[in-house]
């Protein structure tokens, strides 16, 4: 329990400077990017738990995300209270990720991954399509944001707190789920799911577990976007959503809680604070990604804990463990 | 103009360009196990490097070859120096690819801006078949010769010859082949090569129909990883078949459900994979 | 790659603007006073739809040059923010605009849902905008007061083209093809309205998807008609032509078009299967007004590229908020003030010719009919027809068109179509 | 009542017979030892007796209960454990972690997302008392990828126990081991209790002839000679499988 003292600290530090950023950032513009990075985090902490815990890479989570958004702006369109739409939301978007579960977990690798792009094509399509419901791609304009307790949360630090507030329980969740055991029947899936089957696991229903948990909170965060953009269209539902998902997934360290952080952190930067400086801001987002990919294979977070690790190397329990995991990876089929 | 007729015809040179599209990424796939998700990149930086061929004043198919030639050697660099080392690391891969992609579409868009490139067909393909009041453009019939030849000269390679025969080793079992002595490095980077050539050549033969323009390779990817799928992996007869289902597909489909227009080729694809998760004409599971 | 936002517009200058930003660092001129007046223009500058975007930040830019960045004698700053092409990038851009970079007005942006993303927006921060983007109910039924457009609403040009069609051409049987979408829609409608009314017949319409490899099956649909109207945009039309050409119907049946359609910015890249093509466009690279004159050369020279809808819709943004400034005078500051002046403004020569801006905030101005010709081996649009001071609600009475609903995929309710 | 019945089991892969008519009867409390050859569909037998394959004809019966069609994870939950050949660990957890894992797989708790895995003491403790059964208390810690061949045996062999199972598939527990190590897990093997009914695969007869009460010979998916330990090594078909004559 000791060694981890350091990272407790380091939490609190974070957490400490997460709750106080509005008062060192005085303009609302930074206060905004923090809540997005917030909300595409908690997106992407979602998306980790199928292709990061599951070994499933989806493709199609963009629908997902979409989805919750789109049913709360119908629902509170309509005259439904903020409540009423945020939990049809939910439901709605947990329900859809059921029936994209039973899909798409025909089959697990490429297979997975193509089921459930297209998949996120039809959810896209119909979004364009079915005007009448979604007003096409001139999208929904969803008029005013939720009242939580009487707070309003228009302004920009009010929502950031309730953003903050949101990422921190996901975050809490997501450190509970991966040391649950669920938590680690998913993994065991990832890995040995033969072995799994023989232990008396259900691999389907583990996994079946993983996509739910995983459009739970695709859909809380699919929430937040709606409410922070007060907006949403087709586009949401892309590929290009599904894509940038996954790479924040994949880009920060999959299977690790700081890593779709950090991915969502960096994307989220790229697209709106470095693109107001640098023209060509997409190239050099393609450039970060494949520098991270070449010199740190399983994402930054991972790369950079085992750079710290070998500059500290008195931690050397950590450092065999390491060479173990390697060995053990390699022994599998 | 009979409609049928019409969309029949034009299925099949539909089917021809998909194919041409989509052989390079089934070999890369059904060899590497790579999810190139820059194949899409490739047919349309090839597409604008033929036209900038074109420009200089190379002929229409030369300039076809120098871009297939081009992007080899670019995809031989890629596949060399970035994705050998990420060999059976699938997410990896992906965020390689995907990332290269962004560079890709971002160079694109520099050095030819956006605005939109339409090669003039061939000088002896200008002109149209008439017959029975049906008007045909020659060269999309003339699209489904190359298509054909092309499938009958990658069939000769694959089948006919050693790198072919090794390929296939390679295909059914990289370690059984590593073992009988194939330097299945040397031929990762062949076939990588190959797969991107295809790509540059597919995307200048169909620069004169589909026009180049950005954006054109997040269209041109979905309908490769379709072909594929609905193929199966690494099956030339597969992708070549695959082609020409999309191909009526998309065309019957479009006239016959308009209402389904956006999800016409996405329905099939989740049927496909769900009932056959290894595609139509593949052995292998995915 | 320039890690500041001034060092690459310097960049840009050096790459053929030659001065068109630098001087937004160099001393006031004399008549400038106080601190700058801000202008935040929304675009696109990456991914598909940076052609317009890319257009849109150089005919503003060749405003600014022109004027010196100084503008009713007030020093002018310029602020560009890439979207991105999409509605939650459009929102982002506009509160780093607004909130970080403090911005008098914004012009753009370039796409209409990215515009309907942040209309809401506009008018809580009380921000003045000039728009490009032509979504009908921005001025109509959901005007915002803070916005105004100097160019057309998705229908205006159709409306004109559908009357053109009618009593010139005497067509009385067409096809509509669009892009399934709502700028499609909404064009596709304006032209059913006056068409079918007038007493034509659309007998046809046709909603290939926005992104279609290969409209072949599309055109193969059209069938027996006077006339096929089409509403494509962006690169689209260019491979539509190509198709409509290749299957036989170039100079069979007559095609006309929205301002998008045949956009002067694309005529680099056509061919002889635009010849003879129609289009109703509220602007015209051959139009004859000093203003024009003036963008055109300037555009020539600095971008070799001849000038479309979006670069003169920005270049007469600029002379809106020229024009605004000069009549505001102190109040320019004030969001609300300002706004209130651009719905006043009266212009007389820009490159589109004189123009009011209606209640609603959208232009009443001439639309010209063009067609696409060859001269001196160049493509040009030239103007056939022009029809003057056409509103947004063609000849309705505005309160009569306003209770209708906006045009859809299916309204005009179509009576006429066959099989 | 018999504690694993198979009955005319019979198993094709594309054309090839793999398993043909197998019959096997083993009673309760039971050492069966089943003997070939490499390639002797040894292993497919068990793949479906767990229920990794299905049959294409012929039944299981464990205890009693008809589990042909049974899907496999089930067949954990009914009492039926299984090592395998080919050591298929959890190698980046640790040998305490991969036996809780496996204790887990029987506990309703698997399902739970909100409680710390590592605070079940519970499943700690029946996953300590198997590690103890094998003699590996000392290394509970350690991580899997750490251990010898021989450790990680005894840790699949844990991993069977702490499921508490009524009948124990052993595929090849001394493949690859060194002398000591085979000796080890000999002696782990003989000390089981009697109320756990084992079969295990061998094709080496020296090292598993003790421990057998019956014995089943298996040749090209084929019973040959059924019967007690004496009967299999004096029956000449025994010599003819193993000389190849």
């Amino acid at each position: 329990m000791k060694r981890r003292l350091p990272s407790m600290t380091a939490a609190l530090v974070v957490v400490a400077a997460m709750a106080t950023l509005p008062l060192w950032l005085a303009n609302t513009y930074y206060i905004n990017v923090a809540s997005q990075i917030l909300f595409w985090a908690i997106f992407a902490l979602g998306l980790n738990v199928l292709v990061g815990y599951a070994g499933l890479t989806s493709l199609g989570h963009a629908a997902l995300f979409a989805m919750s958004g789109y049913t709360a702006a119908i629902v509170v369109t309509a005259g439904g209270a903020h409540l009423l739409g945020a939990v049809a939301a939910i439901a709605m978007t947990v329900a859809t990720a059921a029936v994209f579960a039973v899909l798409a977990l025909r089959a697990t690798g490429i297979g997975f991954l193509m089921i459930t792009l297209a998949l996120g094509q039809i959810v896209w399509g119909i979004a364009y399509r079915w005007a009448a419901l979604t007003n096409g791609d001139n999208g929904i304009n969803f008029k005013t944001r939720p009242q939580p307790f009487g707070i309003d949360l228009t302004s920009a630090p009010a929502f950031y707190y309730a953003v903050l507030l949101v990422f921190l329980t996901a975050v809490m969740t997501m450190a509970v789920f991966v040391r649950s055991p669920l938590g680690a029947a998913v993994r065991g899936t990832r890995d040995q799911p033969r072995r799994m089957t023989a232990l008396g696991y259900n691999v389907w229903l583990v996994r079946f577990a993983a996509f739910l948990l995983s459009g739970f909170w695709t859909a809380v965060a699919g929430l937040l976007f709606l409410y922070y953009n007060q907006f949403i269209s087709p586009q949401v539902a892309a590929l290009q959503t599904s894509a940038e998902a996954l790479l924040m997934v994949i880009s920060g360290g999959t299977a690790t809680i700081l890593g779709p952080i950090a991915g969502a952190a960096i994307v989220v930067v790229m697209k709106t604070v470095v693109s107001a400086y640098v023209e060509r801001w997409n190239m050099v987002l393609g450039i970060i990604f494949v520098l991270i990919i070449s010199f740190m294979p399983d994402g930054l977070v991972p790369g950079i804990s085992r750079l710290v690790r070998s500059m500290w190397p008195q931690r050397r329990s950590n450092v065999t463990g390491e060479r173990a995991a390697k060995a053990a990876s390699e022994a599998r089929p | 103009m009979n409609l049928w007729l019409v969309l029949a015809i034009n299925s099949v040179t539909l089917g021809g360009l998909l194919f041409l599209l989509s052989a390079g990424f089934s070999l890369i796939f059904g060899l590497m196990r790579i999810p190139n998700l820059m194949h899409g990149s490739f047919f349309m930086l090839g597409a604008y490097m033929g036209s900038a061929f074109l420009k200089q004043g190379l002929g229409f198919w030369p300039a076809a070859l120098a871009s297939a030639i081009g992007m080899a050697v670019l995809g031989g660099l890629v596949e060399r120096l970035l994705l050998r080392r990420l060999a059976g690391q699938e997410l990896a891969q992906v965020l390689l690819t995907l990332g290269m992609s962004f560079i890709i579409a971002d160079a694109c868009l520099m050095i030819w801006t956006g605005d939109p490139i339409q090669p003039a067909t061939p000088p002896d393909l200008r002109g149209a078949v008439t017959t029975a009041g049906l008007v045909f453009p020659i060269y999309r019939i003339a699209i489904v010769g190359v298509a054909v030849a092309m499938a009958v000269a990658l069939w000769l390679l694959i089948d006919r010859t050693r790198i072919g025969a090794m390929i296939r080793a390679g295909v059914d079992d990289a370690p059984i082949a590593r073992v009988v002595g194939i330097k299945v490095s040397q031929l990762f980077t062949l076939v990588f090569c190959l797969g991107a050539a295809l790509a540059a050549f597919a995307g200048v033969v169909g620069s004169p129909y589909l026009s180049i323009y950005p954006g054109l390779d997040a269209e041109m990817l979905p309908l490769a990883l379709i072909v594929v799928i609905l193929g199966g992996a690494g099956s030339l007869l597969g992708a070549l078949l695959g082609s020409f289902i999309i191909g009526f597909l998309y065309n019957f489909g479009q006239a016959l459900f308009p209402d389904l227009a956006y999800v016409i080729l996405f329905v099939p694809m989740v049927l496909v994979l769900v009932l056959r998760p290894q595609g139509l004409f593949g052995r292998a599971a995915l | 790659m320039t890690i500041q936002r001034r060092t690459m517009l310097k960049g840009l200058a050096a790459a053929g603007v030659a001065g068109a930003a630098a001087p937004f660092e160099m001393a006031a001129p004399a008549l400038a006073q106080g601190a700058p007046f801000k202008i935040g223009l929304m675009t696109v500058k990456t991914g598909p739809l940076a052609q317009g975007g890319i257009q849109m930040e150089q005919g503003l830019l060749t405003f600014l040059k022109e004027k010196n960045n100084t503008l009713a004698g007030r020093k002018v700053e310029l602020v560009v923010a890439d979207t991105g092409g999409n509605p939650a990038g459009a929102k982002t851009k506009a509160q780093e605009l607004v909130e970080r970079e403090k911005v008098n007005v914004i012009l753009g942006p370039l796409a209409a849902f990215e515009l309907l993303a942040i209309t809401d927006y506009i008018l809580q921060t009380k921000t003045p905008l000039v728009a490009v983007a032509a979504a009908e109910d921005v001025t109509q039924r959901k005007a915002n007061p803070y916005i105004i457009r100097p160019t057309t609403t998705s229908a205006q040009c159709c409306h004109v083209m559908a009357d053109y069609a009618l009593k010139e051409l005497k067509f009385r049987r067409a096809a509509t093809i669009s892009e399934d979408f709502a700028f499609g829609h909404e064009q596709m409608g304006g032209f059913q309205r006056v068409f079918e009314e007038g007493g034509g017949k659309v007998v046809k319409k046709l909603w290939p998807p926005l992104v279609t490899p290969d409209y072949t099956p599309f055109i193969a649909q059209i069938g027996n008609v006077d006339v096929v109207f089409s509403g494509f945009a962006g690169s689209n039309p260019v491979k539509f032509m190509r198709a409509y050409a290749d299957l036989g119907l170039h100079g069979k049946t007559p095609l006309m078009g929205g301002w998008t359609f045949l956009d002067d910015a694309l005529l680099k890249s056509l061919g002889d299967e635009a010849l003879g093509v129609l289009s109703g466009a509220t602007y015209s690279a051959t139009y004859e007004s000093e203003s024009n004159k003036r963008f055109v050369a300037a555009m020539q020279k600095d971008y070799s590229s001849l000038p479309g809808g979006y670069a003169s819709g920005m270049y007469i943004g600029g002379m809106c908020v020229e024009s605004a400034l000069a009549l505001a005078g102190d109040k320019s500051s004030d969001g609300t003030a300002f706004a209130e002046v651009l719905h006043k403004i009266k212009m007389e020569d820009t490159p589109r010719g004189p123009f009011t801006i209606d209640h609603l905030g959208n232009a009443v101005g001439a639309v010209f009919v063009r067609r696409c010709e060859r001269k001196d081996g160049q493509l040009v649009n030239t103007v056939i027809k022009t029809y003057p001071n056409v509103s947004q609600f063609w000849t309705y009475p505005e309160d009569e068109f306003l209770k209708s609903p906006v045009y859809t995929r299916d309204f005009p309710v179509s009576k006429n179509l066959e099989n | 009542m018999s504690a694993l019945v198979v009955k005319d089991l019979t198993k094709s892969f594309g054309g090839l017979r793999v398993t043909r008519g197998v019959n096997l009867d083993v009673a309760e409390g039971e050492r069966h030892l089943i003997l070939g050859p490499n390639g002797a569909g040894k292993t497919t037998l068990f793949n479906l007796i767990t229920g990794d394959f299905l049959p294409d004809s012929g039944s299981v019966m464990l205890q009693g209960r008809d589990i042909t069609r049974a899907p496999a994870r089930q067949r954990a939950h009914l009492g039926l454990g299984r090592t395998y050949q080919i050591i298929t660990l959890f190698g980046r957890d640790t040998i305490l972690r991969n036996v809780t894992l496996a204790a887990l797989g029987l506990s309703l708790r698997r399902w739970n997302p909100f409680v710390n895995l590592d605070a079940q003491a519970d499943l700690e403790a029946s996953a300590m008392a198997a590690l103890a059964r094998v003699g590996l208390s000392h290394a509970a810690h350690r991580l899997l990828g750490e251990t010898s061949y021989g450790e990680r045996r005894r840790v699949e062999i844990a991993m069977a126990l702490v499921q508490a199972p009524k009948v124990l598939l052993l595929d090849e527990p001394f493949a690859g081991l060194s002398v000591d190590e085979r000796r080890d897990v000999q002696k782990l093997l003989m000390s089981m209790p009697r109320d756990i009914t084992m079969v295990m695969i061998e094709h080496d007869m020296d090292v598993a002839l003790d421990f057998a009460d019956r014995i089943t010979l298996l040749n090209f998916g084929e019973v040959v000679v059924q019967g007690t330990r004496a009967e299999i090594v004096a029956d000449p078909r025994t010599r003819e499988v193993y000389l190849g004559s």
